[in-house]
């Protein structure tokens, strides 16, 4: 099965792992992921003001690519994936937006939310199936304690989103389970990290991902998994707790055993 | 042709002041069919009566045309004098020369020149009025009330002290409903058990009460006075005959793991149960999702310790068909789901409960014998935290309820108050948004846990509950002081939104029963018929009609209970023979009327007709029950080959008064 | 009223028993004026008004219909009101194309107790038809008697 | 006043809100993240935008501070979407000429080297015209 694929532009730079790992570990689980050509950023947040139409243009252009495909459109990064689905819902439900979106854009392209926009998490639940992935696990994680960070841009707005239950959503840990770990639940899992308020107040930030980060440990977390290069930044760079944050997608890769294979690329990366 | 009689009432000078009556008279005289024509001072007098009454016998009168004040104030009265001169009554019509002619024009050309066209028009359709004559229907005299909770008890019980035989059909094994869950009842703090158990017991001895129980309607047929419902008595696996309800069985039974439901599933209990101590009817019954002999065939304990050897592990479901003459429907309420709310960490921690739970909690029959003790771990809270409007007052049907849940505001001072009374070492917070407390004495009973209790009511909602530790953090907003605050508390109590049962849906169906968009039952008039539902012969008790604490539930009960008691005190009910009818040869079957019907008095059946070339054809036709139909016409215009017309209100008769308007 | 002064338009008025017919009782009841070119036929419910009614009395020269209902809600018989303003905003639609102008024709809920309103419905309407003259259009296809 | 209301109007017609649909439960404040660094929180906006009183909304920087989280959008029992108010007014301030909160010159000094380019287009996006 192919996909079209949006990787985002933290994940051609500061979150390569989180890129390339997708890409091997969807080899290995029969997906190819197509990376979408002449792609561009995101904009990393959906504007939620009707007037606003030029900052989702380049969201637009990349589901009307994957419509063009007739592919599912597959991002990896939260960000992405949140500002792809919120564009695609208002094209769908927003007829005076999607008027004018298209009035913006070539005159021989006339798109409608006809894309399904799904997370790479949701490609493996809905997909692919956990079953398979637990299938395919070569390396299993047993024993870990692995607290899933969901953050708030993979869940919400949840009428949007329509990934899980917005307040208590198990996708994460159901992937946890299927590499052969242990979820460990707490209830701060989806509560935001600080995101881009860290470049206006830092404290803000170093409060917020701090909450988190305690909630987990006090939950028996020994490590933490996340979607988005954001929530891993702040939680790491302003939690003030020494928890590991690490990208899902590595666990994944780690599992399947293609991590030596990438290991080459991981120390490319961070080098 | 008609020989009508036309009679002008003067009202005193109330229309003779601004009509000329005897003009009026003298210009109907000369309408089609019009045979006789007068006028009086006060046609509604006795005089004025007998004057009708001679005037039929002597000019042989078929029809009336009465011009005074609005059928509203004397159709009735006419009538009546109609049939006293041996006249069908609703060969009687009336022209309403005063409200709406007299009253409201103040010149006498102009009144009487509208009265004259008014007369005519009641003429036109008097030339077409046939006689009617009410149907009648036996009625059965045994009532039948769906649900056993306290509305259905107290129903049960006013019908049966007035006489007359009633059945309650309870799907659990027993009846008791939410009621019998609960601890002490507000605003007086009378102990739910002492009150409720006595009537248990009332409705299990009443010798003209029969308790179905683990019971279930399946089908309802027939209508008001004459309905045939079929119960399914599920199999308990248990013989009720022999069973004395010693309860060894539910001690020796080995299958221990079974989720309680009467203690919302915070212990256990065996798979072969009484629900609770006084249980009415006192009889165990068997779980077949849990029971080993059942699902295994190895097993048997229970037979072997019963000493009158009520265990019948063969039992199957029995259905019964019962007639009775009124329904009453009390099938209660439930909480909602916690699912969708958990940012309260309902389904993360054991120390988030709901209200319903808290009761069961400081019940001395609940799981912890009435000690309040957190569910996690068994120890006393000392911080609790109760939530308002969970699921209540929310827009939108994804998520929770768009209607107050009326009774949280009370149970919830209740709890507050309880808990701080018994633990004065407890620190009790409310968060709420409004507090409701229209009742009596229930205000008194708020601000008395505010002020005498000294729990803390804090204006604002709670927006995330985080279970950290043994702890659990509560972050809220309290709006008066304008800040975000965290609490770290031991326990705490959603107020769950409440709806109706599950069951009512399918009931209402059976019943042909309407109900609103939240699956209440709608009232047949929301202020003057509250206790009613527009279905003839279907009443309605407790919340299963609208959110009610347990006084206004046993209210409307005894309310419900005396609609049924004048309907089954009498021996034949009278219909409105203005009710719509089907012309069979001209009706196509095409169901278009019984679609619009909302009271399921239209139904179809196949019959045999000669046709013009002496074949007989089978063809399928619409049948309008009578008894059911309340004539409001709605029918007659979705019929599309005009088959379907309504008596004294016939489509012919409605165009021969617009013809007379229209000139 | 200065259009088509003098002219006495035909008026037509269904009213349900149980609202609006006890509406125009209350009208009567405070003596609240209202011109006598309305005539009132009482019928159970606004649900029994069949649009066929409508348009006999068009063709029999009436210059406007009105229909009068049980608010949405209150409806005696539970539902008929709603069936009523279906089947109205239908027919009026088709109106145009009889030939007859829409504004001869109006819905309306009036409750037992407006009998205020009643009777400033009626002022209004009555003052609507007489502007619009006399019925017309539809003078070719009166059947005459 | 007419100024009042066209500012109102126009926080209305971008966000799309119905603040008449609060019921004041203040649920949206008691999930909110920020809520300590803000002068003005989340359910005083949908308040101060319903009765017009919209100038000390722009005047304070509490819409800075929103981190656009949805919390209180997805936990409103009434379907209000806060958030949406505080981004329109976000906009209505930085959309004028020279209002930008965030200048790409000012971004060399803020980085660090783990920092995510997400977090730079984010904030832009949030922060300048």
């Amino acid at each position: 099965m192919k996909v079209s694929y949006f990787p985002g532009c933290t994940l051609k730079n500061k979150a390569k792992d989180l890129d390339t790992y997708a890409r091997r570990c969807a080899e290995v689980l029969g997906i190819t992921m197509e990376e979408i050509e002449n792609w561009q950023c995101c904009g990393g947040v959906f504007s939620t003001a009707k007037d606003e139409i030029a900052s989702k243009l380049s969201s637009v252009r990349a589901l009307a690519y994957a419509a063009e495909k007739e592919q599912i459109l597959v991002s990896v990064c939260s960000a992405c994936h949140n500002v792809l689905k919120q564009t695609n819902h208002a094209m769908q439900n927003d007829a005076d937006f999607a008027l004018r979106v298209n009035n913006y854009c070539a005159p021989d392209m006339a798109y409608h939310g006809e894309t399904q926009v799904m997370h790479y998490l949701e490609l493996l639940r809905d997909v692919v199936g956990f079953d398979k992935i637990r299938e395919k696990v070569v390396n299993p994680l047993t024993g870990k304690k692995i607290g899933a960070y969901y953050g708030c841009l993979l869940l919400r707005p949840g009428k949007t989103m329509q990934m899980d239950d917005v307040e208590n959503p198990r996708i994460m840990e159901d992937f946890i389970r299927a590499i052969g770990a242990e979820p460990v639940v707490y209830a701060m899992r989806n509560e935001c990290c600080g995101g881009y308020v860290t470049l206006e107040d830092k404290n803000l930030a170093a409060k917020t991902s701090a909450a988190v980060l305690d909630n987990a440990a006090a939950g028996g977390a020994e490590l933490l998994v996340t979607a988005c290069p954001l929530c891993r930044y702040n939680l790491v760079k302003n939690g003030g707790r020494d928890l590991p944050v690490v990208y899902f997608t590595e666990l994944l890769a780690e599992a399947l055993g293609v991590l030596d294979a990438t290991q080459g690329v991981k120390e490319e990366n961070n080098g | 042709m008609q020989r009508i009689g036309v009679f002008v009432c003067w009202c005193g000078t109330n229309i003779a002041g601004t009509v000329d009556v005897v003009k009026v008279a003298q210009t109907l005289a000369n309408e089609p069919g019009v045979v006789f024509s007068a006028d009086y001072q006060y046609m509604c007098s006795q005089a004025g009566q007998d004057m009708i009454k001679e005037a039929v016998k002597k000019h042989k009168l078929t029809g009336l045309v009465i011009c005074s004040c609005s059928p509203r104030m004397h159709e009735a009265t006419f009538r009546k004098t109609a049939a006293a001169a041996g006249l069908n009554p609703y060969m009687v019509e009336i022209a309403n020369i005063r409200e709406q002619c007299s009253w409201v024009h103040k010149e006498m050309p102009i009144g009487t020149e509208k009265a004259i066209i008014l007369g005519k028009a009641a003429v036109a359709k008097v030339n077409l009025n046939a006689p009617l004559t009410p149907g009648e229907s036996p009625v059965t005299k045994r009532a039948l009330v769906i649900g056993g909770g306290i509305a259905g008890i107290q129903t049960a019980l006013d019908i049966a002290d007035a006489g007359f035989p009633v059945d309650i059909v309870e799907k659990l094994p027993t009846i008791g409903g939410k009621m019998a869950q609960l601890d002490k009842t507000f605003p007086t703090l009378d102990c739910a058990a002492c009150i409720l158990t006595p009537k248990m017991v009332d409705a299990g001895q009443h010798e003209k009460i029969r308790i179905f129980s683990y019971s279930e309607v399946t089908d309802i047929g027939g209508f008001v006075g004459n309905f045939h419902v079929t119960i399914k008595k599920k199999a308990r696996y248990v013989r009720e005959d022999l069973c004395t309800g010693c309860g060894l069985c539910t001690e020796k039974c080995p299958q221990k793991k079974v989720p309680n439901e009467f203690n919302l599933g915070m212990d256990t209990r065996r798979a072969i149960y009484i629900p609770f101590a006084q249980a009415v009817p006192k009889i165990a019954a068997i779980d077949e999702d849990y029971c080993t002999m059942l699902k295994t065939g190895k097993c048997g304990v229970c037979a072997k310790v019963c000493t009158a050897g009520a265990i019948d592990y063969k039992q199957q479901d029995e259905y019964i068909t019962v007639d009775y003459g009124a329904i009453v429907a009390a099938t209660g309420y439930n909480p909602i789901s916690m699912d969708k709310f958990d940012e309260f960490a309902y389904s993360q921690s054991k120390d988030v409960i709901t209200s319903l739970e808290f009761e069961r909690l400081t019940n001395a029959a609940g799981p912890t014998a009435g000690k309040l003790l957190r569910p996690s771990d068994g120890k006393h809270p000392h911080t609790i935290v109760f939530v308002q409007c969970v699921g209540s007052r929310c827009s939108g049907a994804d998520k929770g309820k768009e209607y107050c849940s009326k009774i949280c505001c009370m149970y919830t001072a209740k709890h507050a108050m309880l808990t701080r009374d018994k633990y004065p070492d407890t620190d009790v917070y409310v968060f709420y948004i409004d507090v409701r407390t229209p009742g009596k004495n229930f205000d008194e009973f708020y601000r008395r846990a505010v002020e005498e209790y000294g729990v803390h009511y804090i204006k604002g909602m709670v927006g995330k509950v985080t279970p950290d530790g043994d702890k659990l953090v509560v972050q809220a907003s309290d709006l008066l002081a304008g800040k975000q605050m965290k609490i770290d508390a031991d326990l705490v109590v959603l107020a769950a939104a409440i709806e109706p049962d599950k069951s009512a849906r399918p009931l209402a169906t059976l019943l042909t029963a309407s109900m609103d968009t939240n699956d209440f039952f709608t009232e047949a008039h929301p202020k003057l018929r509250p206790v009613e539902s527009p279905t003839a012969g279907v009443f309605l008790s407790g919340t299963c009609q609208g959110p009610k604490d347990i006084p206004e539930t046993v209210s409307q009960a005894g309310a419900a209970a005396s609609k049924v008691i004048g309907l089954l005190a009498k021996d034949k009910l009278m219909g409105n023979p203005c009710v719509a009818h089907s012309d069979e040869m001209m009706c196509n079957g095409c169901s278009s009327c019984e679609k619009v019907c909302p009271y399921g008095a239209i139904t179809y059946a196949d019959k045999e007709y000669r046709m013009p070339d002496r074949t007989t054809k089978v063809r399928r036709v619409a049948v309008v029950n009578e008894a059911v139909c309340q004539g409001c016409g709605c029918c007659t215009v979705a019929c599309p080959s005009g088959a379907m017309d309504l008596k004294g209100f016939a489509s012919a008769q409605i165009m021969a008064e617009v013809d007379a308007i229209c000139k | 009223m200065q259009v088509n002064e003098g002219f006495k338009p035909t008026i037509v008025a269904f009213c349900c028993n149980w609202c609006s017919y006890a509406g125009a009782d209350l009208a009567g009841n405070n003596r609240l004026n209202y011109p006598a070119e309305v005539k009132i036929i009482r019928v159970p419910c606004s649900c029994r008004v069949n649009p066929m009614f409508i348009l006999r009395a068009f063709q029999r020269g009436a210059d406007g219909v009105i229909i009068c209902g049980c608010h949405p809600g209150d409806c005696h018989y539970t539902s008929g009101n709603y069936y009523t303003r279906r089947r109205m905003s239908l027919l009026f639609s088709m109106l145009d194309y009889l030939g007859i102008e829409r504004e001869r024709t109006r819905l309306e809920w009036v409750s037992a107790a407006e009998g205020a309103k009643f009777a400033a419905t009626m002022n209004d309407f009555v003052e609507q038809v007489t502007k619009l003259g006399e019925n017309k259009r539809l003078e070719d296809l009166r059947c005459k008697q | 006043m007419a100024e009042r209301n066209n500012m109102k109007e126009q926080i209305l017609r971008t966000s799309g809100v119905n603040p008449l649909k609060c019921m004041r439960c203040g649920k949206c404040s008691a999930t909110c993240p920020a809520y300590d660094e803000m002068e003005y929180h989340p359910h005083q906006f949908v308040y101060m935008v319903e009765t017009g009183d919209i100038e000390p909304l722009l005047n304070s920087e509490s819409f800075y501070k929103c981190l656009t989280c949805f919390a209180c959008v997805d936990r409103c029992p009434r379907s209000v979407e806060p958030a949406k108010l505080v981004e329109a007014a976000r906009l209505m301030v930085i959309r004028e000429q020279g209002k930008n909160r965030l200048k790409p010159d000012d971004i060399p000094a803020q980085l660090d080297e783990d920092m995510p380019q997400q977090l730079l287009v984010s904030a832009l996006r949030k922060y300048s015209k």
